[in-house]
C-alpha cells in the first residue's frame, strides 16, 4: 500500500504548478466535460488532455492501468444500454432462440455518457499523476474544505498503510500454517478464518486508535488541530497554467452550447 | 533542589477493576538516568501515563518539578514532561516526518520561523534532519523512534520517558539511541526508561526503581540487581557480568559487579 | 459500484451532492458528541481500518470472488455516525488515488454506499439485533444489515442513472438480481466478522448491549 | 543424511525492485539449534519465509529435508516447517485458544479424535492446556507467544523456525520461550531462530549463521561472534562475555570465552 503516500512518478514539469490551480482547473474542466453535448468537442477535448497528460510525462502504461479500474462500470453499460433501448435496429445478434438487438437510438445513448467518462477519467488521470494526495489534502485546506475531512483524510492514509501492513503479515502467517480459502461461501472453514482475521484486524486497529490517541494527549493535543503548514504563493506561471486550462474549457463548453449560433460569425 | 517527579503512595484501578498501581512511591533525581524494572504486567507503563498527566491521579500525589499535577496543569505538565511510546506507529501518525515533529511545537502555540527553528533543531539531533520531507511509512524502525524521540525534543521537556525503547531495535539501532539518551542527559535533561533489560539497565542508569504487581519493590542504585532475592521476586534475572561472578563470592567484595568495567578490574586484580 | 463521471448528469449529481454533504455534516456533529477530542485519530485509524477489510477477497461460488462494500460492517462495529464519515473518507480516498469513482459522481458514491448504505444497515441491525437475543440475533442482523446495504445501494446507483436520462429502468431488476447474490456474500462475511469481534469480548457501545456476548 | 535445510544460492528481490537475498548458501544439520544474525533488513526473515515456502524461489535452490522445494510440494513443506511470526498477534485470530491451535491440524485435514489429541498434546507441551477455551486476544504476550507456538507444533512440523522470538519477552518470558525450544530440540527438532541478540545467540545456538545486506557473510560455531572484524562489518555487537574479556588476549587463549560457563571457568583458573 505504498504507493497512496508516494510522490507521482510522472509529471516532471507539471508537477511545479501549484496544486490548487491544477485542482481548480481540472475540476472545471471534468464539470464542463460532462455536460458537453457534442461528441466531436468531446473527442476534442480528450485529445486535449491526453495530450496534456503525455507531455507532463505520464506513461501510456499507467494510464492504461488506471483505465481498468472504472472499465467494469463503463464496460457493463455500453454493453447493455445499446440492447435496451427502445429504437431502430442496427445490428442484430441471433443467439438461439433469442435475438439481441442494437438500436440506434441506444447506441447514440451510450456512446455519450462514455465518452463523457473517458474524458473525465483523463482530467483526474492527469490530475492525480502529477500531484500527491498530500499535495491535494494540502490544497484542499488552502481552499477552504472542511479541515475535519482533510485532517482525517490524511490520518487514514497514513494508518492505512500501517493496518494493510498488518493484514498482510495475517494472511502470511495464515498461508504458512497451510491454510487455502476453499470454494465458496459455504465452506465454513474459509468464512470463518476470514471474518476472524477480519475481526481481529479491527480489535487491533481499535486498540491503536486509543493508543495514538493518548501519544497525541502526550503532546498537548486538545482535540483542535492548529495549522502549522506554510502557504506557497501562487506564481504568475501557475496563473497562466490556470488561466489557459479553464479558458479552453470554457471555450469548448461555449461552442457546445451555441456552437449552430456561433459558425456565422466565424464567416 | 526539587527532584524531577516524586510519586507518593500512588494508586490506580482500571475501569475494568484491574488494580494496576498499589501504593507506589518513587522519586526520580533531576538531571539522572533512571529505568523502571519490571516483568510484563508490573505496572511500568501505568506508572509512565502519570508522570505526563495521561492518566490522572486516583489516590495519592505525584509531583513534578515540584508542582503538584493536577488537571489544571496538564498542558505544563505536557511541555515539561515528553513521553516516547513503545511502538512509534503510534505515535508517528502525521503524513510527513517534519509535520509530526511539528505536531507538539505547534500544540504549545509556536509558530513561523520559532517552530521551523525547534523542528529543525530537534529533527538534527535526531540525525534525521534530511529526512524531514518524507513519509514516515518508508522508515525504518530505528529511523522512526528518532523521529519519535524528535517530536518528544521538540516541546523541549525537562524529562524525557521511554517505554521499552530498545525492544525492536538491532545492535546499531540500540546504540545511536543510547548515545542519544546520553547526549541529552549531557544537557540536562532527566531520562526514565521503563525495560525489562536488566543488562541495559545495569549498564546504564544511575538509579533502578523495580516494580512487581502494581508495587514498588525495592529503588536505588543498580547495585540492586545482584541481589538475587530480590531479582527472584520481581521475576527478572540478573545481569550477565554479576551472573558470571555468581559462584565467586570472595571477588563479590567489596561489591558485586554488574557493568563490563568493574567485570574487567576484578580480573586485572586477578592477573 | 462506484459510479464514474459522465453517467449522472448535472441535476442528479449537484443534488446527490448535496445530500450527502448535508448527511456528512449532521454525522461529524454527531460523532464529534460521542467522541470529543477523540474523533479524528478513532475515525481515521478505523477508516484505514474498513479500507483494509474492502481489500481482503473471498471465494463466493464456481472461482468468482467477491470483496466487502463495508456499510453494514463499519455501522454494526461503530455506529451510524461514525460509519458514515469512515466511508465517505474511504471513498474519498479511492476517487483521489485510485480514481475509482468519478469527481463528480464522488456524492452520489457517498450518498449510495455511505448514507443509504448506514442507514438501512442501522435500520435493521439495532432493531433486529434486540429482537432476536443472543448471537442468533447478531448474525442474523448482521447478515440481513448486510444485505439489504447492498441492495439499496445498488437500487440507489439505478435511480440516479435512471434519473440522468439513462434508459436503465429495464436493466433495473437485471441489477438487483445481481445484488442480491453479491449480497449473500457481504452479509456471510459481515454477520462472520461481527459475531467473531463480539466473541472477543467487544460490545459495539452505540447499541449498549453488552448482554450479547455474555453467555 | 540430509541436512534439514539447505540453501544454494538464493537470490530474491522483491516487487519494487528491492533486493532481499543475494546468492546466499546455508545449511541447517538436522537436530541442530542454529540462530540467523544479522541487522534489521539483512534479509533475515525474507530468508525465513523461503523455508516454508511462501517467498517462492527465485534464483538458486531451497531443499528441505532431501526434498527441492517448488509449487508442487507447498502443502508438504508448510507441514514440516512449521514458522512462528514475530508478533503473536500477527499469527492467532481465532476466537479461542483451543481454535487456534487447530487451525494448523485442520488445515491439513485432522478431524474429532485425532484433531483433539493433536490440539491437546500441542497445548500441554507449551503448559497453556488450562487456557483452550479463553479468547487469544486477552493473554499476555508470554501466553500469546506460547499459543503460537503451540499452534505450529500441532502440525508435528520436523523444523521449527522462529523470527525474532525474545523481542519483546520479559526475563521469565524468554526463560520459558528458550525452555521450550530446548525441550523440542531434545526431541529431534531442528531449531531455527532469526534474531539480533548475540548473547542469546551465543549462549543457545550450535551454529550461527551471519547475514548481512542480503549475503551470508559467515557461518559456522558461535565463536564467530568473538571476531571483531565480522561482528563490525555486520552491524552487530560482540556477546557481553567476549566484551568482558576482549582487553585480556592472553585469557582468551585457546578460545575466547562466549557463554557464563567458559568466562566461569577462565576465572576458576585464574584463582
Amino acid at each position: 500500500m505504498q504507493g497512496i503516500e508516494d510522490k507521482p512518478s510522472a509529471g516532471i514539469w507539471i508537477r511545479g504548478v501549484d496544486a490548487r490551480v491544477k485542482m481548480i482547473a481540472v475540476v472545471i474542466f471534468i464539470i464542463n466535460a460532462t455536460t458537453l453535448q457534442d461528441k466531436t468537442l468531446l473527442l476534442t477535448t480528450a485529445f486535449l488532455l491526453l495530450g496534456i497528460s503525455l507531455i507532463a510525462g505520464i506513461s501510456p502504461v499507467h494510464l492504461v492501468k488506471r483505465l481498468a479500474v472504472i472499465l467494469p462500470f463503463g464496460g457493463v453499460m455500453v454493453s447493455v444500454i445499446p440492447f435496451v433501448t427502445p429504437g431502430e435496429p442496427v445490428w442484430t445478434l441471433q443467439l438461439g432462440a433469442f435475438k439481441l438487438a442494437v438500436t440506434k437510438e441506444g447506441w447514440e445513448a451510450a456512446i455519450l455518457p462514455c465518452l463523457r467518462m473517458l474524458t473525465a477519467f483523463l482530467g483526474m488521470a492527469f490530475l492525480t499523476s502529477t500531484t500527491s494526495l498530500r499535495e491535494m489534502t494540502h490544497a484542499l485546506n488552502h481552499l477552504k474544505f472542511p479541515k475535519i475531512l482533510i485532517l482525517l483524510i490524511d490520518f487514514t492514509v497514513r494508518y492505512i498503510a500501517v493496518v494493510m501492513d498488518e493484514l498482510n503479515r495475517m494472511q502470511t502467517a495464515r498461508k504458512a500454517r497451510g491454510f487455502k480459502p476453499g470454494r465458496g461461501l459455504w465452506d465454513r472453514h474459509t468464512v470463518k478464518t476470514i471474518g476472524s482475521t477480519l475481526a481481529m484486524l479491527f480489535l487491533r486497529s481499535y486498540e491503536r486508535a486509543e493508543r495514538v490517541y493518548l501519544a497525541m494527549l502526550s503532546r498537548g493535543y486538545t482535540g483542535r488541530y492548529k495549522c502549522c503548514g506554510h502557504c506557497h504563493r501562487i506564481k504568475k506561471l501557475d496563473l497562466s497554467f490556470g488561466a489557459a486550462m479553464i479558458t479552453v474549457s470554457w471555450a469548448i463548453k461555449l461552442v457546445d452550447m451555441g456552437g449552430i449560433q456561433w459558425s456565422p460569425l466565424l464567416k | 533542589m526539587e527532584p524531577a517527579i516524586e510519586v507518593t503512595k500512588l494508586s490506580f484501578s482500571y475501569k475494568d477493576g484491574t488494580r494496576a498501581l498499589d501504593r507506589c512511591s518513587v522519586t526520580v533525581e533531576r538531571g539522572t538516568k533512571v529505568a523502571i524494572l519490571g516483568p510484563n504486567g508490573s505496572g511500568k507503563s501505568t506508572l509512565l501515563l502519570h508522570f505526563n498527566g495521561i492518566h490522572l491521579v486516583q489516590q495519592g500525589t505525584v509531583r513534578v518539578l515540584g508542582k503538584t499535577v493536577n488537571q489544571h496543569n496538564e498542558q505544563w505538565l505536557r511541555s515539561k514532561v515528553g513521553l516516547v511510546f513503545q511502538d512509534p506507529d503510534d505515535q508517528i501518525f502525521s503524513g510527513t516526518v517534519w509535520e509530526d515533529v511539528a505536531f507538539g511545537p505547534v500544540n504549545q502555540g509556536l509558530r513561523g520561523e520559532e517552530l521551523e527553528a525547534k523542528v529543525r533543531q530537534a529533527l538534527r539531533f535526531v540525525n534525521m534532519e534530511q529526512y524531514g520531507h518524507k513519509v514516515p511509512y518508508h522508515l525504518s524502525y530505528g529511523q522512526k523512534k528518532r523521529v519519535a524521540i524528535a517530536g518528544v525534543l521538540a516541546m523541549d521537556p525537562d524529562i524525557i520517558v521511554l517505554d521499552e525503547p530498545v525492544a525492536f531495535l538491532d545492535p546499531a539501532g540500540k546504540r545511536a539511541l543510547f548515545e542519544l539518551l546520553n547526549r541529552l542527559n549531557r544537557q540536562g535533561k532527566t531520562i526514565v526508561t521503563a525495560t525489562h533489560d536488566v543488562d541495559l539497565a545495569a549498564r546504564w542508569a544511575d538509579k533502578v526503581i523495580i516494580l512487581c504487581r502494581g508495587r514498588v519493590l525495592t529503588q536505588g542504585e543498580p547495585a540492586l540487581l545482584t541481589d538475587k532475592t530480590i531479582v527472584q521476586e520481581a521475576e527478572l534475572e540478573l545481569p550477565t557480568v554479576t551472573e558470571i561472578f555468581a559462584p565467586f563470592p570472595d571477588l563479590c567484595q567489596p561489591k558485586t559487579p554488574v557493568t563490563v568495567e568493574e567485570a574487567r578490574s576484578i580480573i586485572k586484580q586477578l592477573l | 459500484m462506484h459510479i464514474p463521471d459522465g453517467f449522472l448528469d448535472a441535476k442528479t449529481w449537484v443534488s446527490a451532492t448535496v445530500i450527502s454533504t448535508g448527511a456528512l455534516g449532521y454525522s461529524i456533529a454527531k460523532t464529534r458528541e460521542q467522541l470529543s477530542d477523540r474523533q479524528v485519530p478513532r475515525l481515521g485509524v478505523m477508516a484505514a481500518f474498513i479500507f483494509a477489510a474492502q481489500m481482503v477477497n473471498f471465494p463466493i461460488a464456481g472461482g468468482t470472488s467477491g470483496h466487502l462494500l463495508g456499510a453494514a460492517l463499519a455501522t454494526a462495529l461503530l455506529g451510524p455516525w461514525s460509519a458514515v464519515i469512515v466511508l465517505a473518507t474511504v471513498l474519498m480516498i479511492q476517487c483521489f488515488v485510485f480514481q475509482d469513482g468519478g469527481l463528480t459522481a464522488l456524492g452520489a458514491n457517498i450518498l449510495n454506499m455511505g448514507v443509504v448504505g448506514v442507514l438501512v444497515s442501522a435500520g435493521l441491525y439495532g432493531p433486529l439485533s434486540r429482537l432476536v437475543k443472543g448471537k442468533t440475533g447478531v448474525v442474523l442482523a448482521s447478515f440481513a444489515a448486510s444485505w439489504a446495504s447492498v441492495m439499496a445501494a445498488a437500487f440507489m446507483t439505478g435511480a440516479e442513472l435512471a434519473l440522468s436520462g439513462i434508459p436503465f429502468a429495464v436493466v433495473l431488476p437485471a441489477m438487483l438480481g445481481v445484488h442480491a447474490l453479491i449480497g449473500i456474500g457481504e452479509g456471510v462475511i459481515t454477520a462472520a466478522v461481527v459475531l467473531a469481534v463480539l466473541n472477543a469480548g467487544f460490545s459495539p457501545n452505540w447499541l449498549r448491549k453488552g448482554d450479547v456476548c455474555s453467555e
